[in-house]
């Protein structure tokens, strides 16, 4: 089942995509990275991880609506 | 602060100051580990920093920071308090953009903790940096 | 301060907050490590240490902190600056008998730095202590 | 040559010998050490070292008129 989804995006990310967040559709979290990735090109040289609702992604996982997903470059605090 | 763990602008001397009191009712604490992070003047391709323009996904930072400390409390048993704190904004070459305190009953657990947790917040705080020239 | 490395009484916080000035126009210098060792309230034998009165080899204690210094700059080459200070007479409980600051280009340096010229002084230090009850 | 030095009491050896400071004549590190010992059998029981003008000793040195020797139980700054 396709779900409405909000995508924050964070450092190099929002330079990439031109925003700090959207909202979108898609199952599961490869599906969101597919559309990313073939809407905005220039985030195929940022090695972006994913957060599902505050938590680091491992693997993929389905998506429900209002799920929020944070698209992360490298941290680079400290 | 915009909360425990997280500060608009530098780290200010003011501010270490006061966090720096948290520990000292604490008569039991021996030994306190302190570790603050500046903004480097470094210059790069021949320009050189200025500032460092912090930005965060604030919740999650919360979340974490909060992981790192219960890690740190249960790997070092002896650890007493933990304190993090994190710019976000503008933070001019020379000022503090992390400060974090550890206090333990004795010196080992301290300086371990303290390095511990400074590691786990580079590696886990999502937290990026811009460089201003 | 009866020199740069021992000081009568307690270390205050306002003698620890102008002691981290020192670092600060050094924007070269991106981690700060600190060590704060304080006197603990222990029980022994049922009574509870009220302060420690410390007492040194002024002379040779000045000597051992400089080696320290030295020792620890050679061995950390990011290391910027090393700062030691010691207390000497009646420390209260909860109170700062030992500063160290190091200052570092990057963190690696600026911790185990810190940590090293701490187990140098417990080891070289020719200083001790009384506990008052 | 047996010389003029002094001695320097620290921390349990002032409780010890009741003593801060005082001058004795030995002409070797080990003479200081024997005279001390049978002088005030009560730093028999502190593990006490020596320092030789504010430099450690390590195994036995003659000694010199004005050479300053400190009697120093366990280090416990910090």
């Amino acid at each position: 089942m396709a779900a409405e989804v909000r995508i924050l995006y964070f450092g190099a990310a929002q330079e990439a995509t031109g925003k700090s967040d959207e909202t979108i559709v898609a199952g599961d979290t490869a599906s969101v990275r597919n559309q990313l990735i073939s809407r905005y090109p220039a985030l195929k040289q940022i090695p972006f991880r994913m957060a599902l609702n505050r938590t680091l992604l491992k693997g993929e996982s389905e998506l429900q609506k209002s799920d929020i997903i944070a698209i992360m470059p490298p941290f680079q605090g400290g | 602060m915009k909360n425990r763990y997280l500060v608009g602008g530098p780290i200010t001397p003011i501010l270490i100051s006061e966090l720096m009191t948290l520990g000292n009712d604490d008569a039991g604490a021996g030994a306190v580990s302190i570790f603050i992070g500046r903004v480097r003047d470094d210059e790069t391709d021949g320009k050189r920093v200025t500032a460092i323009e912090y930005s965060a996904y604030e919740e999650m930072a919360v979340k974490e920071a909060e992981e790192v400390i219960t890690t740190v409390k249960s790997a070092f048993s002896d650890v007493r308090s933990v304190i993090i704190v994190h710019s976000l904004g503008v933070v001019k070459a020379g000022e503090a953009s992390l400060f974090i305190m550890v206090t333990s009953g004795h010196r080992d657990h301290a300086t371990r903790a303290c390095r511990h947790a400074l590691e786990m917040i580079k590696e886990r705080l999502p937290v990026w940096k811009k460089e201003l020239y």
